[in-house]
């Protein structure tokens, strides 16, 4: 990502972020792994699309996600975001926009795994009244 | 022959992540193919039954049930969709 | 910090992050360099005093501020607020209202030098509207 | 003898960072030791007059205009606050 490599613009003075880890223990128990799946394409697209739909309305100078797939053991890093702009308050903004809109309407399916088996987890209730609260 | 894919809890159920199939000519509409599932594989078509259970053709989403899978060669049954 | 040291506790889903810059522009013209003045002793226990309360307000599990003083060369970092807690939206809150603080209650002193010369920058009317949602 | 300390534009209007003062027993509090410092040097007395302008004694705030500075080593004079 530019914003990392000092190729950043000097309009940009502010980079907001968000690392996401695979958290020991969930409201269902412990957790050893979790388990990525997602659709090859469709979700590269989805997320293009969602990612370059929050730079828009945020004006920012660049936006980095990385999202992993496939197993990740507990306590790993999931998903980073990363948002430049001018401003303080619209990297901040972006970010968290991001964030709610891959907790919902990115295409992944994640499956934990605990000593008592495994789950799939879908967004809570939480998760689509914050996603609700951006419009697209 | 087209291909099936299935995500997330449908994958547990199919058993598999994704099948070639030859669909019936009659098969139009998301509402049929779902109903043609179900009479091949009842407890998959259960599965897919639900209302939360999305279908993309050929990599975009259906938007209802009437909506024409005639053609597609990718069709994708997906359980709601969560990241991060 | 224990966030980036593989200290991190298993209970520690999210990790939010704000690194501000020395932009090139500011409203006043172009910019070569800030400098930051601080009030050796005060400074450091009014910041510890500041990040202690929004840590308390946010459950956080861990905060980082890290503030440069001196001369800063434009383009150059600034300032550094990390955040880490069990889930995002703590991390974000506390991020940002670290950041609102350290915009208004923080004992430094910003000068700004362009070519046409130099001038203090203090907070703006937006910062003490950012700094007034927040009770302390 | 107390320390006065000048932080960003009451620093350039003092023409220094600090200054080492014996400030005469009469002066007691914040507002005697703005009109004493008025009275010595008028074009910083008018820098530091500035309602903005807060004074800290021995690195506590000073609350008020009447707060007493009587004993305290170390005085600052500080514009508004502002980092990031």
């Amino acid at each position: 990502m530019r914003a990392f490599s000092g190729e950043r613009d000097g309009e940009a003075g502010a980079l907001a972020s968000f690392v996401g880890y695979c958290r020991t223990e969930s409201p269902n128990g412990p957790v050893n792994q979790l388990e990525l799946d997602h659709y090859p394409g469709f979700t590269e697209k989805e997320v293009s699309r969602l990612a370059h739909s929050v730079a828009m309305r945020h004006n920012l100078l660049d936006l980095l996600v990385i999202h992993r797939i496939g197993v990740i053991p507990a306590n790993d890093p999931v998903v980073l975001v990363a948002a430049l702009s001018s401003h303080r308050a619209e990297a901040f903004a972006a970010t968290v926009e991001m964030m709610d809109y891959l907790k919902t309407d990115a295409p992944f399916w994640k499956r934990e795994t605990g000593p008592d088996g495994s789950r799939w987890i879908e967004p809570t209730a939480a998760d689509y009244a914050r996603r609700s609260e951006h419009s697209k | 022959m087209t291909r099936i894919l299935f995500f997330g809890r449908t994958r547990d159920a199919a058993g598999c992540g994704e099948m070639d199939c030859e669909i019936p000519a009659a098969i139009e509409s998301v509402a049929d193919l779902r109903a043609w599932i179900a009479s091949r594989d009842p407890e998959l078509g259960a599965a897919i039954a639900a209302k939360d259970i999305r279908v993309a053709a050929d990599q975009c989403i259906c938007l209802n049930e009437g909506a024409s899978i005639r053609g597609a060669s990718e069709i994708a049954f997906m359980p709601p969709l969560s990241g991060g």
